[in-house]
């Protein structure tokens, strides 16, 4: 039955990946793109990988996808035929394809529990979790704490990002319509973003702090809690957004985010152990560990969100501004 | 499973991956290299992932009852690795953006003949 | 003052005398006055060491190691004191002559020129002195970039396109050749200090030992080998006292003296004569004095014919160097100094002939002999010197040349010299006889305008004091003999 | 507290003051914020290398999680004198930088400008510290992410089209290094470096170790601009800010070098990479093009950054054709040339960023009688343009002296030859523009031409002065080379 899943998934995945690259028309790839981002996380699912599947979801085929369509938006939606024939890239493509191809040959078997990847490091963490942490979502104790660092240095990326993004498209106030977009026809639409507003923030802090023991934590948590605030700004206009949750503010939030992350390191590092070593900050090493993920979890969500925000009203300013 | 079928996961896997490398390198509109990169990089995603299967196991959160778990590891690496590729989405948007503002076009060619023309 | 010091004056002073040519940019006199006493200072410190140097002390000093065994420090010995005492007595003349070619030529940039020429000297002196092959190599490369200026002087096109050939043939062929021998000495000996005797004996076989020669005799651009020769006559675009000095002297110079200090302390005389290579290299140095001869004959321009000789005569030193005999290595270090003083006056009386009449080619100069007596006279010693005819320097090293050929039983060699000898003949005394015995052509649109008169004072003074040498060395070859003598350790 | 914690904080440090670069909205408080934590990673860049030649290699386990669990930090000379290079390159090109992105940058992006660059150096010295696989993809992504912000601030809309370039090929580079690490992850199941390299024992036979292999050598060739795969490099260092150009061409590339040192000694091994899969043979081969190529095509460059930039492609080489010897004596070339070259190219890049401040081009028909105006500029572009050509007494001299020897040793004459021929090429293209700044008839809007302000003066003579040093006394910087060179080799024989 899970190879029935699998199979068909990749199928499917496969299907879409090819229309991606025959379509002509932008739209239409940048829809296949959300299919096929959906797909995958399905496909994780499937491969017990939910707080992946959680992500994908939430930024592949939400945040991106929007980020597509915007930038379509603002371009164009046309594709032009290549001037050249694609010989060399095939080529290339087909070399790269067969090398790794040759490569699978030796590889342990798709799902083999005697492969050498489920053996070494990855049995400690499923062992020492529930000791050492307390924590019973392997994967979060691993993300936040065994390899916290690499997730620092993740929301680092995501900083990065926002900084650029600033720095290219920036934030065009002057011109921003406050009064949203006028059509009547939205009134369905903002009625449901209303409703939906209060519920979509509910469930992000759910995610954040429910990602002890369930799938979610901070990145999913500030990417639902960004989609929240799209959602009101797509019914109620960007000047809208702007007043509930300012742009200046954004800026300041990025970064306070990553500030509380690298705060926490630092603190255990004044505390007299290494840095990100969350159980000197409790009397009791495991109280430690929760205090130091719940606050990091905190950091990510908060960075994440802003980033997330500063992104789209980047984008979608500039969109604004051109309107008018 | 059949002995031979072992790897068809990782071989389907490679041909998305090479779907969006191909994309990359062989389309010149911007915006298209840039899904390019995602299905590309979301591939090599369920590269990872599908190496962190086990059979018979379930989703790595601690259950009494349960000791067969897939592998948490590689789940960690690729949540990193997807607001790495989210970032890299959203700065070459950013940049499609404005190079679309300063040459009035997103088709590489069609740059290539404008800057040769400075 | 102890000799360590004189030692690092000698290389300091040139290199620091532009500052005060610059700052006394705006007051000709006095800049002119502190390259003249900077001179005079020079001469004086290379003097110093003479009596240390033949009663055998050695002065050394080492500034600097930035790799192991390569050393940046300074050794006077013999055949380095007798370069510096040639360079720095010429300097001193030369000096006296730009005053007078310069001013009354009208050049412009003169402070630069003093200054860089002053830097020239500062690598000239470095060259001599040094203690080690690294040491030679620096300022062998800070020679060719401080000259670099003085030949695109002119600042036109033409300038700088000799200036490009300049510094690709000299800069090229020192870092593609010489310094890969440089580095290859060093991986397989671990130094590159000079030696009596030299260093490579007994860590190299004879195969390696005839690639590094050829390495090193081609790298050496400056000593003008065949076909490393063409940036010579480039050169020649360079106001006329960088001719003389610099590429007549100093730079040309430089180059057959780092072949003589590769021959004497890198090979040493004895290991050399063991290398296959010697006596195809032997042969090339010989072709190159009869073709550059042969070329020289086909020059209008008089600077070019002095030019082309002056390669022709390069490749006797080189001869020598390669008979790798003791007798050998004095006549090349003597016919050094002999060629020196010979065309150096050339030169002048070129520059003379230059500014007084704007004439160039050899076909002009019908007659000059009668409007500047003095300095055609002093260019006839030189030619005669060339030629090697008694009572003139030149007979002297042609003399040791001859008899050191013969006893390294180099048949070749004694004919090629015979044979060169009759092509000096051949392209030298055809302007003295015009200039002496040819009317002057009668040209209507000068004949009117133009008086020629003899040359300004300075020039004058400065042609005197090299014709007089070039006989005064003929009577009285002893200091240079002796230090030649003493490099090579061989009996008189 | 601070030693024991050096190696984190040497990262961390940069890591925390970029969120308060980007919160300072005042331009010369976000450059004081920077100025400050460049000199204080220096300082701790010295500290570091004095430790490592005290104790020896340290060990760092972040989170306090014994190894292989948790993510190792780990210095050894290679690293040390690596972070060395980028600490000294971020300190120099600091105080520089205050002028010329007044200059070239409009004032409200200063202080994003000065956050990335941060996160730049933050991601290079994070590449060079650790030794976890993962964590290494980690701080490429974020130096990578931050130079293509830093290159696409450069003023013209070629610098846009130049990061985009450098964004997606960056990207490629950066999947081919993901897919390598997944396939030594699966073959091995740890990320850590060291213990990865004990477990590949095991392993060496199979295919998939050797697709790993092929795969992350491309993906770190595209992020070091190796010949063909660097064709993102000139125009993303033509294009950047000057300060970028000068930044990131004298430490980005070189990190990618280190990156493939670490992957070649310290996780495949030197008997594997060079023996079983051919690459010094490989890399030699590309080496020797790109030295050839990068030169020829600089010589006619009308661009004088864009010129450097190709001579960057060349000068990689070197450093690459170094390793690709794969003896003690040619990985410590490779070293020494990553060194000096990183002074040589940051000093002539910074000459250009003064230049580009009076004269508003880099045009080299635009430079004509330069010299008579920013005599100090130009005599620093001199310095550098000799120790490039490798002129003795200075840096430059140094290192080719080490590659030619190296190469020689090793019984390859004719890469010597080549060394030695691709000098002259650079003398070449130095030479025009010494030619056009010197020995050229200055035009008349030459004349409202000043010198550069003190400020950017004093760090390229620094650099400069530096180069001069090591070339009269190269001593401390070749044993480090050498030292490191030992260590990389001899963790070959575990």
């Amino acid at each position: 039955m899970d190879y029935l899943i699998d199979i068909v998934l990749l199928g499917l995945l496969m299907i879409t990946g090819f229309a991606i690259v025959r379509m002509r028309s932008l739209l239409a790839v940048a829809m296949l793109t959300s299919i096929y981002s959906l797909l995958s996380a399905s496909l994780f699912v499937a491969l017990d990988a939910v707080d992946v599947a959680l992500t994908e979801a939430a930024i592949g085929a939400g945040i991106s996808t929007i980020l597509m369509l915007a930038t379509i938006a603002l371009t164009s939606d046309e594709e032009k035929a290549p001037r050249h024939t694609p010989l060399l890239p095939l080529i290339v493509v087909t070399a790269t394809g067969a090398a790794l191809i040759y490569g699978t040959l030796d590889m342990p078997h798709h799902g083999d529990p005697d492969a050498p990847v489920h053996h070494h490091v990855a049995p400690t963490y499923l062992h020492d979790t529930p000791g050492e942490i307390g924590v019973p979502n392997v994967v979060t104790s691993v993300l936040a704490s065994y390899r916290g660092y690499d997730t620092l240095g993740e929301v680092t990326v995501i900083l990065t990002a926002g900084a650029g993004v600033l720095a290219l498209l920036g934030y065009r106030t002057r011109r921003l319509n406050s009064r949203g977009p006028g059509n009547r026809q939205l009134v369905v639409l903002r009625v449901i973003a209303k409703l939906f507003f209060p519920l979509i923030l509910l469930f992000a802090l759910y995610v954040l702090f429910h990602g002890d023991y369930g799938p979610g934590g901070g990145f999913q948590a500030g990417v639902i809690f960004a989609t929240g605030f799209i959602l009101y700004a797509l019914a109620f206009g960007l000047g809208n957004a702007q007043r509930v949750i300012p742009h200046r503010l954004l800026r300041i939030m990025a970064a306070v985010g990553v500030l509380i992350y690298a705060g926490v390191g630092i603190e255990s590092m004044l505390l007299g152990g290494k840095f990100l070593e969350y159980r000197v900050l409790a009397d009791d090493p495991v109280t430690g560990q929760h205090l130091g993920i719940m606050l990091i979890e905190l950091g990510v969500g908060i960075t994440v969100t802003a980033v997330v925000l500063i992104i789209y009203y980047g984008f979608v300013s500039r969109l604004h501004a051109r309107d008018i | 499973m059949p002995e031979l079928l072992g790897h068809y996961n990782y071989w389907i896997v490679i041909v998305l991956m090479m779907t969006g490398f191909y994309t990359v390198i062989a389309r010149p509109n911007l915006i298209k290299k840039v899904i390019g990169l995602f299905i590309f990089q979301t591939s090599v995603f369920i590269f990872f992932i599908s190496m962190a299967k086990v059979d018979g196991g379930t989703a790595p959160i601690i259950e009494a009852g349960i000791s067969v778990y897939s592998n948490p590891l590689p789940h960690v690496l690729i949540l990193t690795a997807i607001v790495v590729s989210l970032a890299t989405t959203a700065l070459g948007l950013a940049l499609v953006v404005r190079i679309r503002e300063a040459y009035g076009t997103i088709n590489e060619d069609d740059i290539h003949v404008q800057d040769e023309a400075d | 003052m102890m000799p360590e010091w004189t030692l690092l004056a000698c290389i300091a002073l040139p290199l620091l005398t532009p500052i005060l040519i610059t700052a006394l940019r705006r007051w000709p006199n006095p800049r002119e006055a502190i390259t003249l006493l900077s001179a005079a200072c020079l001469l004086l410190l290379v003097l110093s060491f003479h009596d240390t140097v033949s009663s055998g002390g050695r002065p050394a000093i080492t500034l600097a190691e930035p790799i192991p065994g390569l050393k940046i420090g300074f050794e006077v010995e013999p055949l380095g004191l007798l370069f510096a005492l040639l360079a720095s007595f010429l300097w001193l003349v030369t000096s006296v002559y730009s005053i007078g070619y310069l001013r009354s030529h009208h050049e412009w940039r003169q402070t630069a020129f003093y200054s860089y020429f002053a830097v020239a000297m500062g690598g000239v002196m470095g060259i001599a002195f040094a203690g080690n092959l690294f040491t030679l190599f620096i300022f062998y490369e800070l020679l060719t970039l401080s000259t670099y200026p003085l030949v695109t002087h002119a600042g036109d096109d033409a300038a700088r396109e000799s200036g490009r050939m300049y510094l690709g043939y000299l800069l090229g062929s020192s870092v593609m050749l010489l310094l890969l021998a440089l580095v290859w000495t060093w991986s397989l000996t671990g130094t590159l200090d000079f030696r009596a005797g030299g260093i490579l004996e007994g860590t190299v076989t004879p195969g390696v030992a005839s690639m590094l020669l050829v390495l090193f005799v081609f790298g050496i651009g400056k000593a003008a080998i065949i076909p490393f020769h063409l940036w010579l006559p480039a050169a020649m675009v360079a106001p006329t006292p960088v001719s003389a000095l610099l590429h007549a002297v100093a730079v040309v110079k430089a180059g057959v003296f780092t072949v003589l200090k590769v021959a004497i302390y890198i090979f040493g005389i004895d290991f050399l004569a063991t290398i296959p290579a010697t006596s195809w290299l032997m042969y090339v140095a010989a072709t190159g004095i009869l073709l550059a001869a042969l070329v020289a004959l086909r020059q209008d321009n008089l600077k070019l014919r002095l030019a082309w000789s002056t390669i022709s005569q390069l490749s006797y030193i080189v001869l020598c160097a390669l008979l790798a005999t003791p007798p050998g290595m004095v006549a090349g270090s003597m016919h050094m100094v002999m060629h020196a003083f010979a065309k150096i006056t050339l030169f002048f009386c070129a520059g003379a002939i230059l500014i007084m009449t704007h004439k160039t080619r050899i076909s002009e100069l019908n007659g000059i002999g009668r409007q500047m007596p003095w300095t055609m006279t002093a260019f006839t010693v030189g030619v005669l010197s060339m030629i090697g005819v008694p009572p003139m320097a030149g007979f002297i090293s042609k003399w040791y040349i001859l008899l050191g050929s013969i006893e390294a039983r180099q048949f070749i060699a004694v004919a090629v010299i015979v044979t060169s000898t009759l092509l000096n003949v051949a392209y030298f005394m055809p302007i003295v006889y015009a200039a002496f015995f040819r009317a002057p052509d009668k040209r209507p649109k000068h004949a009117t305008s133009t008086v020629v008169s003899e040359a300004p004072l300075t020039v004058l003074l400065a042609i005197t004091v090299t014709a007089a040498g070039t006989i005064a060395l003929f009577f009285y070859p002893y200091t240079a003999l002796d230090l030649a003598i003493q490099t090579t350790g061989a009996d008189k | 507290m601070l030693i024991s914690n050096l190696p984190a904080l040497q990262v961390v440090v940069p890591l925390v003051s970029a969120p308060v670069c980007l919160l300072l909205r005042n331009p010369r408080h976000a450059w004081a914020c920077a100025l400050t934590i460049s000199w204080l990673v220096l300082a701790m860049a010295v500290m570091m290398l004095q430790q490592v030649y005290a104790v020896g290699t340290l060990s760092y386990a972040i989170g306090a999680w014994a190894t292989p669990w948790g993510i190792e930090y780990r210095v050894d000379m290679a690293s040390a004198l690596m972070i060395l290079v980028i600490a000294v390159i971020g300190a120099v090109v600091m105080p520089y930088a205050r002028r010329s992105i007044e200059h070239e940058l409009h004032h409200k992006h200063a202080s994003i400008f000065y956050a990335c660059y941060l996160l730049c150096l933050t991601g290079l010295l994070g590449i060079v510290v650790t030794g976890d696989a993962f964590n290494l993809f980690v701080f490429l992504e974020i130096s990578s992410l931050s130079s293509y912000v830093l290159i696409s601030l450069g003023g013209s809309r070629r610098a846009l089209t130049a990061s985009f370039q450098y964004l997606v090929m960056g990207t490629l580079g950066a999947t081919f290094i993901l897919i390598g690490i997944g396939l030594l992850y699966m073959m091995t199941g740890t990320l850590n470096m060291m213990d990865m390299a004990q477990r590949l024992t095991g392993v060496m036979e199979t295919r998939t170790i050797r697709v790993a292999f092929a795969f992350v050598t491309v993906g770190v060739s595209i992020k070091l601009a190796l010949f063909p795969l660097h064709i993102w490099l000139p125009n993303a260092y033509s294009f950047a800010p000057s300060v970028v150009s000068a930044f990131i061409a004298s430490t980005a590339t070189k990190v990618g070098v280190y990156v493939l040192l670490r992957f070649f000694f310290t996780v495949f091994g030197i008997q594997f990479s060079f023996v079983d899969m051919h690459v010094g043979e490989i890399m030699m081969l590309l080496a020797i093009a790109a030295i050839l190529v990068g030169s020829l095509v600089a010589i006619f460059q009308n661009n004088a950054k864009r010129m450097l930039a190709y001579s960057s492609v060349a000068q990689i080489g070197y450093v690459i054709l170094g390793i690709s010897l794969a003896t003690t004596a040619g990985v410590s070339a490779g070293m020494i040339q990553l060194f000096n070259h990183a002074l040589i190219k940051g000093a002539l890049f910074m000459a250009l960023g003064c230049v580009f401040l009076r004269l508003g081009s880099v045009e080299i028909r635009n430079m004509h009688g330069l010299a008579r105006q920013m005599p100090w500029t130009m005599a620093a572009f001199v310095a550098g343009g000799l120790s490039l050509i490798g002129l003795p007494l200075t840096a430059g001299f140094i290192s080719k002296w080490y590659l030619v020897s190296a190469a020689l040793t090793a019984g390859y004459w004719p890469l010597a030859v080549l060394v030695l021929l691709s000098s002259l090429l650079a003398l070449i293209y130095i030479w025009r523009m010494v030619e056009a700044a010197y020995f050229q008839v200055p035009g008349t809007a030459m004349h409202a031409v000043r010198e550069a302000p003190v400020s950017m003066l004093v760090p390229t003579w620094l650099l400069i002065g530096i180069n001069l040093y090591v070339g009269i006394d190269a001593g401390v910087i070749t044993d480090m080379a050498q030292q490191a060179a030992t260590t990389l080799i001899g963790q070959t024989g575990q």
